[in-house]
């Protein structure tokens, strides 16, 4: 049966050295299927600008040296598939008609989902996909896939524990976004405060991700009291309205915001966030709009990368950009560590990495691929935002 | 109570944005008899034009003025160059058109200035009032005030004017309207001009508080089509009652509703409009279109 | 004999404007009858309510001894009404074969699912219906024009087409409405014929909404005068000529001789 | 005698394209094998569409629902391991089923409020699907998966999912075909056209459009299932409403009432999104504005019209010498159906011979639009 | 002196031709008469002239090529065209479809003056002032479009089957209407009528059509005259 899916699969599982599709000896070609147009291009555009940026630098200096003692260079190839889980699928199968060794960085839960069983099928590497999806992450279910970043619930986990260790007592109102992203979030948070007797939640609410506008919720929440809000929300536009919104009507709440909408230049400033006690937000990429990483090594190379061969101008709106560029330097990891040009090889190697600070990450955490269940980044830090940037946070308050 | 009060005027607030892509609606319904997927897409571009004004150096209301301007004449462009040639044609053809036509501004807005959210400023004050025990955005108020003198300028325009009288009669029967000597190909354009430049109006009242980004109308589209098929394909006064209605109705059974929540709340303006259409197929405060055999 | 179409106290508002008022009369199975009056008297409305496009404010309408208030107009026409309009309303993007094949849609058998299939006994009935419209049109001296669009036909004829049209359905109970506006003086002699045609042919009973009082004097057993929603007067085509009343009301006092 | 032949002929032809549907997939590379799956997929939602919108003239922007619920209904079968054949009955019977109970409801209106009952299907039934998580696996989606190719057959999966899709799309085909010929094509069409004429037609023109809208969902839950074949896995995206106004523009761009016009308009919904990204992936959406505009542009009937308009083409510039001195004027209001009639005009006895006409000029009848 | 004046004129639907060669004359302040049996070209005759369809030949107004012109074009010379069927803007009310017909007017005195012109000729119109055009019956909807054309004060009045649908007396007021507004403002008109017996009330000469082409041209005592239009046209 595993062969009937491909007529290529002689080729791409056969065991020994034989190459897998899309490696030469001088080449290896990688794609990404991910939002390009549509309501999630922002961040999708991150995704393949940050990989780009970090390889498109490496060609530059020659090429990647890879486990086998072959040089080569990095070829990515990339596909719009507009968070559609139909396009993403149609999408991998071009790759694999297209001869691309591995696929990977994409974003996006359904789009992922949508060719996660046929990358099984077909042998083909998925990895460091950009959701929080925990499936991607259970190496018994998904034996072809890694995912990136934490999975929500870790997020969400650690502000809870974080809020729970405050000895404080505390009324939490939730707002959360109706879908996997929003749920994932508000479970870990949960979680991290069960048997907490300090902290009760006292309102919960969700969105949609196309609604125009949260007034009502932040209305709502607002009768509740609350003087802690767990804001999961993905939507850039609205969570600066609802910074604006509850200040408005004199809520001021310590805030807790998800890694991907709390961009001190993007968001906090424009939602007048300084009005606020609190702004916390998790994360394990340094900011580069953050001043006190203006001069910082990585930062300033990953700009001018991102700038030259990302082809993206200013300051990354979304952490994406950053996240795809430490997925970079993840799979170059890889590639040094596999020692024939061939998908089971390459698996082999990206599983094996442990203690890996790639460039961006913020001191204490990690990249580690070895623990099954957990995705290839799991470790976060709890940040407060101090006005123009954010400095980590040791405790809540 | 006061939080009643206060989902009252949020739900104002976020039916003014509704409202602002309606009119446009309805202004180019009337005129051109079509229903236009493309008017969200247009005022978007007329947003970011404005801001690339306001980047340039302009003062903000210059810069709005003059994309208001600058509006006008590509709506009058895309009619002459574009609709013209489907506006004979199969209605279906024509709507799939405007659609298309969204795409591609989507797609010029996403190249020229990306996907990523610009901070469109404000052409009113970030402070708020104190009505009724409820806080009032002075935007928010603003952005009604201004809507609801466009939405009595357009009434003016169709019922007091003679260009008005004849947009209509050239989207009721353009053939028949030539045999009176109107010009129907430059009346059509000014229709659309006419559209596109309050397009770029609701663009700058709602351009802060979406942000800018290519697609930031396309929430607002379905609700705003609803709000002009609620009150009426030819009422302005319908369409912004429509819209504001849907907005404060939505919120109220959201939250009173718990069974029916925020996720599900859109269903029920689509409900009402079922309801109320099946009582009043012309909408609420439209005319009925006498269809005789 | 039952009458085939009987009116009794028909009555018909728009908003304020009445627009029928207590009108009854009855119409015998197999005559012709007509419908005159001035224009805006209701003539045209009272096609409406017997075809059950209009539902009348009160009064009842039967046909056949059967109540055809409230009734819909599709369900009027599967059990024998078959109709023309004034303004000519055909498909005008179908064929003139299809637009008349259109009018024996009742008399097609089958439902979706067996049309879907193509069962034998569909297509033999459609094989069937069309030769039967060809065969019309061709009487007509229409042949040369069955595969033509209709919009490519003139006016003048698109009132032909209607009439044979209403005529494939079989119809026990016809109304014409102006079948004659547009038809030049021979064109309406041609017209005379084929209706009594008709007449004599089938078991048919027709009611002519017409203006034409040549047509309306050569055609109607009977007719009945309309004017602002009210029976002026009932009797034969002469007699509705020399009333004064319809004289003054209607054809005007030195038309009555040329509008023959 | 001559009919005969051409029957023949027909048939002929007719065994042909079988011969070729049915051995092309042996012979073609798996992408393009994948391709033509997923285009059976979107062609037949796009039939369905058609027939209630192209060919009954009642805007649908909730087909994409339909479309969705079979697929869920589909997954939920297949996870539950019923029979195939039960699934794909289910998912076009129950998608049927819920069409019917809108249709009832929404035929009660009119024109544009239709649109609007239809516009809130996939609006709503996102976030429905997203709450009823028990059936639908919620915002994650569900994966099921039983169009793998068995091992007697010896195929692979994608020649397998092709045999799939081409026995329903197939049958779903012929029989939308047969239906839009005779009595209820007719039906639809006048109730498209005038609803009073339909009605003293004795097509009732409420029944009717609850009919073509069921049809219409039928062919939706079909689509469902065969999405299920092709994707293997759904989740509320799928359904989401702007799906429903691409298989909209697909339905115009390949033919408003036409049987070829859904296919080609399945077609369009896969093709074209694969063509952008392979020029370039970072401008698809304006590139797929472009290509839509352009079509219509050139095509205002949509692709289907092409061999019509290539014809009229190479006839005009055989004549063009001839037509070139008379000029050109606007054509009257009613000009603009006659390039959807198929059959070229017999000549009446009274116009003996018709000349060809004047080339057409297009920035002259564009400079006199309108008449 | 000749106001119209159509030479060799030719026209088509698309790809079809179905005038093919219509000559015909129409003199300041003169009324002519087109008569010719159904599909002979008649309301094609009149389109040629207001410029909703493709023509060829020669097309003058008033010393003036007017062939190519858009119909609004037509119009703004003084051409007032009543089309032949539904001729109204049916969801605009029937005042409205008056002032439309003004729309080229400047004189907004006198426009009020006009639309109760109309009214005292079509008293139908008066009690239905404010209802839509599509409410009215057949014959009311008529008299509107002609109320219309009227509105337009032309110096050209193209009538096309003016009385279609008008009951007898109505279409004799109409006539005399016409008649009157020749009389009075010089005003010349091109008429397609069946109904030869208004027609020749009204008409100094005809022409008759046949398949697209002038076959006859004739004052209308000549035409009267002769047997096959009195078979054809007139009957008896
Ligand atoms: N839109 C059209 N497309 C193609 N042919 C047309 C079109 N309209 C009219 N024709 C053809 O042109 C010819 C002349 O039509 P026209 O309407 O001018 O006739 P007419 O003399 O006014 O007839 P009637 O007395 O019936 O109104 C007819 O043969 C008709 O079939
Ligand atoms: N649907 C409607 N809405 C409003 N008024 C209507 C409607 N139908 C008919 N009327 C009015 O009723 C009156 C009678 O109209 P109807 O069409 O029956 O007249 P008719 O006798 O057929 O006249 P004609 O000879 O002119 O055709 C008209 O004044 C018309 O305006
Ligand atoms: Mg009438
Ligand atoms: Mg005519």
């Amino acid at each position: 049966l595993s062969l009937t899916g491909c007529r290529g699969g002689a080729q791409s599982s056969g065991g020994g050295t034989a190459a897998s599709p899309g490696i030469t000896d001088t080449s290896i070609t990688l794609g990404i299927t991910t939002p390009l147009s549509g309501a999630t291009a922002g961040p999708g555009t991150c995704t393949v600008a940050g990989a780009k940026a970090y390889f498109g630098a490496k060609n530059a200096e020659g090429g990647i040296k890879f486990g086998d003692g072959k040089t080569r260079k990095v070829d990515i190839k990339t596909y719009d598939d507009a968070y559609d889980p139909q396009k993403s699928l149609s999408n991998f199968q071009q790759m694999v008609s297209d001869n691309v060794f591995a696929e990977g960085i994409g974003l996006g839960t359904p789009t992922n989902r949508a060719f996660r069983e046929a990358a099984i099928s077909q042998k083909v590497p998925q990895v460091l996909v950009m959701t929080g999806d925990p499936i991607f992450s259970d190496q018994k279910q998904s034996p072809w896939q890694l995912g990136l970043v934490p999975a929500y619930q870790n997020e969400g986990g650690a502000f809870g524990k974080l809020l729970a260790s405050s000895g404080g007592t505390h009324k939490v109102a939730i707002l959360s976004q109706n879908d996997d992203y929003g749920k994932g979030y508000v479970s870990g948070f949960k979680d991290a405060i069960k048997g907490a007797s300090n902290i009760s939640v006292v309102g919960e609410q969700t969105y949609e991700a196309t609604d125009t506008s949260v007034d009502a919720q932040i209305t709502q929440l607002a009768a509740t009291g609350a003087d802690v809000f767990f804001n999961a929300m993905s939507i850039t536009p609205l969570t600066i309205a609802t910074l604006q919104k509850a200040q408005q009507i004199g809520w001021k709440p310590s805030w807790f915001l998800p890694s991907n909408t709390s961009s001190p230049t993007a968001i906090l400033a424009p939602g007048g966030a300084s009005a606020y006690p609190g702004i916390y937000s998790v994360a394990f990429s340094k900011a580069p709009q953050s001043p006190e990483f203006a001069k910082d090594q990585d930062v300033v190379k990953f700009l001018s990368d991102l700038k030259q061969y990302g082809n993206y101008q200013g300051m990354p709106a979304f952490p994406h950009c950053m996240w795809s560029y430490i997925a970079g330097a993840t799979l170059d990891q890889a590639f040094q560590k596999m020692t024939d040009p061939t998908r089971d090889s390459f698996m082999k190697a990206l599983r094996s990495i442990k203690g890996f600070n790639a460039p961006l990450m913020l001191q204490g955490t990690t990249v580690d691929t070895t623990m099954d269940g957990q995705p290839a980044i799991s470790s976060v830090l709890v940040q407060k935002y101090n006005g123009k940037g954010y400095a980590t946070a040791q405790k809540f308050g | 109570m006061e939080t009643f009060i206060q989902l009252v005027v949020d739900g104002l607030s976020t039916g003014s944005i509704y409202a602002a892509l309606a009119l446009a609606i309805v202004l180019v319904n009337q005129a051109t008899g079509l229903i236009n997927f493309a008017q969200g897409g247009l005022a978007v571009l007329s947003a970011y034009i404005a801001y690339a004004f306001v980047q340039a150096g302009l003062p903000l209301l210059a810069a709005v003025l003059l994309a208001i301007v600058l509006s006008f004449c590509l709506g009058a462009l895309v009619e002459r160059f574009l609709m013209r040639r489907f506006e004979r044609g199969d209605p279906d053809t024509a709507v799939v058109v405007t659609i298309g036509l969204l795409t591609l501004v989507t797609g010029i807005v996403a190249v020229l200035w990306g996907y990523n959210n610009l901070q469109f400023p404000s052409l009113f004050p970030l402070s708020s009032v104190h009505v009724l025990g409820a806080v009032v955005s002075v935007r928010s108020l603003a952005t009604t005030v201004t809507i609801v003198a466009i939405m009595a300028l357009l009434q003016l325009l169709f019922l007091r004017t003679k260009l008005g009288l004849a947009l209509r009669a050239v989207a009721d029967n353009p053939a028949s309207s030539a045999l009176s000597g109107l010009p129907v190909g430059r009346l059509l354009m000014v229709g659309w001009g006419l559209a596109a430049a309050l397009g770029a109006v609701a663009g700058a009242l709602v351009g802060p508080q979406l942000t800018l980004t290519p697609g930031m109308l396309d929430g607002a589209l379905v609700y705003a089509l609803a709000a002009v098929i609620l009150g009426g394909l030819d009422s302005p006064i319908g369409a912004v009652a429509a819209a504001w209605g849907i907005g404060v109705l939505e919120n109220l059974v959201a939250v009173y509703v718990p069974l029916i929540g925020h996720d599900l709340k859109i269903a029920v303006p689509f409900a009402l409009i079922f309801v109320i259409l099946l009582l009043r197929p012309q909408g609420l405060f439209g005319r009925k279109v006498v269809v005789r055999v | 004999m039952a009458a085939r179409l009987s009116l009794s106290d028909v009555n018909l508002h728009f908003g304020g404007v009445t627009v029928l008022q207590d009108v009854s009369f009855d119409v015998e199975p197999g005559t012709i009858f007509g419908l005159v009056g001035p224009n805006g008297a209701g003539k045209t409305s009272l096609f409406n309510c017997i075809s059950g496009h209009y539902r009348p404010s009160s009064g009842s309408i039967t046909i056949d001894g059967t109540e055809a208030v409230g009734r819909a107009p599709s369900h009027l026409a599967r059990i024998g009404l078959s109709r023309t309009f004034q303004h000519p309303a055909l498909q005008l993007r179908a064929t003139v074969l299809e637009n008349v094949v259109l009018g024996g849609h009742t008399r097609l058998p089958g439902g979706p699912l067996s049309w879907a299939l193509g069962l034998p006994f569909t297509s033999r009935a459609e094989r069937g219906l069309r030769a039967e419209a060809l065969e019309l049109l061709d009487r007509a001296g229409l042949a040369w024009a069955a595969d033509r669009p209709a919009d490519e036909l003139s006016h003048g004829l698109h009132k032909g087409i209607e009439l044979w049209r209403a005529l494939l359905a079989r119809p026990t109970l016809l109304l014409l409405d102006e079948p004659a506006a547009g038809l030049s003086h021979g064109e309406v002699e041609q017209l005379i014929a084929t209706v009594k045609q008709v007449r004599d042919e089938q078991d048919i009973t027709i009611v002519i909404v017409e203006h034409h009082m040549g047509l309306i004097s050569a055609l109607t057993d009977r007719v009945v005068v309309l004017d602002h929603g009210r029976k002026l007067m009932e009797g034969t085509a002469a007699e509705a000529q020399s009333d004064p009343r319809v004289i003054e009301a209607y054809i005007g006092k030195d038309a009555a001789d040329d509008a023959a | 005698m001559a009919a005969l032949t051409s029957r023949r002929a027909r048939i002929a032809v007719a065994v042909l394209v079988v011969v070729v549907l049915v051995a092309a997939p042996l012979f073609l590379p798996a992408i393009v094998n994948q391709s033509l799956v997923r285009i059976g997929v979107y062609a037949v939602a796009v039939l369905g569409l058609n027939i209630v919108m192209g060919y009954t003239g009642q805007v649908n922007l909730g087909q994409i629902f339909f479309l969705g619920l079979g697929a869920y209904v589909t997954a939920y079968g297949v996870t539950h391991g019923w029979n195939i054949v039960l699934v794909f009955v289910a998912a076009a019977v129950i998608t049927g089923i819920v069409g019917l109970l809108v249709a009832l409801a929404a035929a009660r209106l009119g024109g544009l409020a239709i649109a609007m009952v239809t516009i809130a299907l996939p609006i709503v039934g996102v976030p429905l699907a997203k709450r009823l998580d028990t059936f639908t696996g919620g915002s994650q989606g569900t994966s099921a998966i039983f169009s793998n190719a068995p091992d007697w057959s010896g195929l692979f999966n994608d020649q397998w999912q092709y045999y799939i899709v081409l026995l329903v799309a197939g049958v779903g085909f012929l029989l939308a075909r047969r239906l839009v010929r005779g009595k209820y094509g007719r039906a639809f069409a006048v109730v498209k056209g005038n609803e009073s004429v339909a009605a003293s037609m004795g097509v009732s023109p409420y029944w009717t459009k609850v009919l073509a809208f069921t049809i219409a969902s039928v062919f939706g839950g079909a689509s469902g299932f065969l999405y299920m074949a092709a994707v293997q896995y759904t989740s509320p995206e799928t359904l989401s409403f702007g799906h429903s106004i691409s298989l909209l523009a697909a339905m115009v761009i390949g033919g408003a009432g036409s049987i070829v016009g859904s296919l080609i308009g399945g077609a369009y919904y896969i093709v074209v999104p694969q063509l952008t990204n392979a020029v370039d992936p970072n401008l698809t959406t304006i590139s797929q504005g472009v290509i839509l505009l352009a079509v219509l542009f050139l095509l205002p009937d949509g692709l289907v019209s092409l061999p019509r308009v290539l014809r009229r083409l190479t006839r005009r510039g055989t004549a063009a010498r001839a037509g070139g001195a008379l000029p050109a004027g606007a054509p009257s209001a009613t000009e603009k159906h006659h390039s959807t009639t198929g059959t070229p005009p017999h000549h009446a006895p009274a116009q003996v011979q018709i000349p060809d006409a004047a080339p057409e000029a297009p920035e002259k009848t564009e400079r006199h639009g309108r008449s | 002196m000749t106001l119209l004046e159509l030479d060799h004129v030719t026209a088509s639907y698309g790809p079809v031709q179905v005038l093919e060669g219509v000559s015909l004359t129409v003199p300041e302040g003169g009324a002519v008469g087109v008569l010719g049996a159904n599909g002979a070209g008649k309301t094609t005759t009149l389109r040629a002239i207001s410029g909703t369809v493709r023509t060829g030949g020669t097309i003058r107004f008033a010393g003036r090529d007017i062939r190519g012109l858009r119909p609004d074009q037509v119009a703004a010379l003084g051409i007032a065209h009543v089309p032949e069927g539904r001729g109204t803007l049916a969801q605009l009310s029937v005042r409205e479809n008056l002032a439309v017909g003004a729309y080229l007017r400047k004189d907004r005195r006198q426009i009020e003056k006009d639309i109760e012109y109309c009214l005292e000729l079509f008293p139908n119109l008066r009690n239905r002032i404010g209802s839509r055009a599509a409410a009215l019956s057949g014959g009311e909807q008529q008299m509107l479009a002609v109320g219309r054309a009227f509105m337009a004060k032309p110096k050209l009045l193209l009538l096309d089957e003016a009385s279609l649908g008008l009951a007898p007396s109505t279409a004799k007021t109409v006539y005399e209407a016409i008649r009157r507004l020749r009389v009075d403002s010089g005003i010349a008109m091109l008429v397609v009528e069946q109904n030869a017996n208004l027609a020749f009330s009204l008409v100094d000469t005809a022409t008759v059509l046949e398949t697209g082409r002038t076959v006859l041209t004739g004052t209308s005592a000549e035409l009267k005259g002769m047997d096959e239009i009195r078979r054809a046209y007139l009957g008896g």
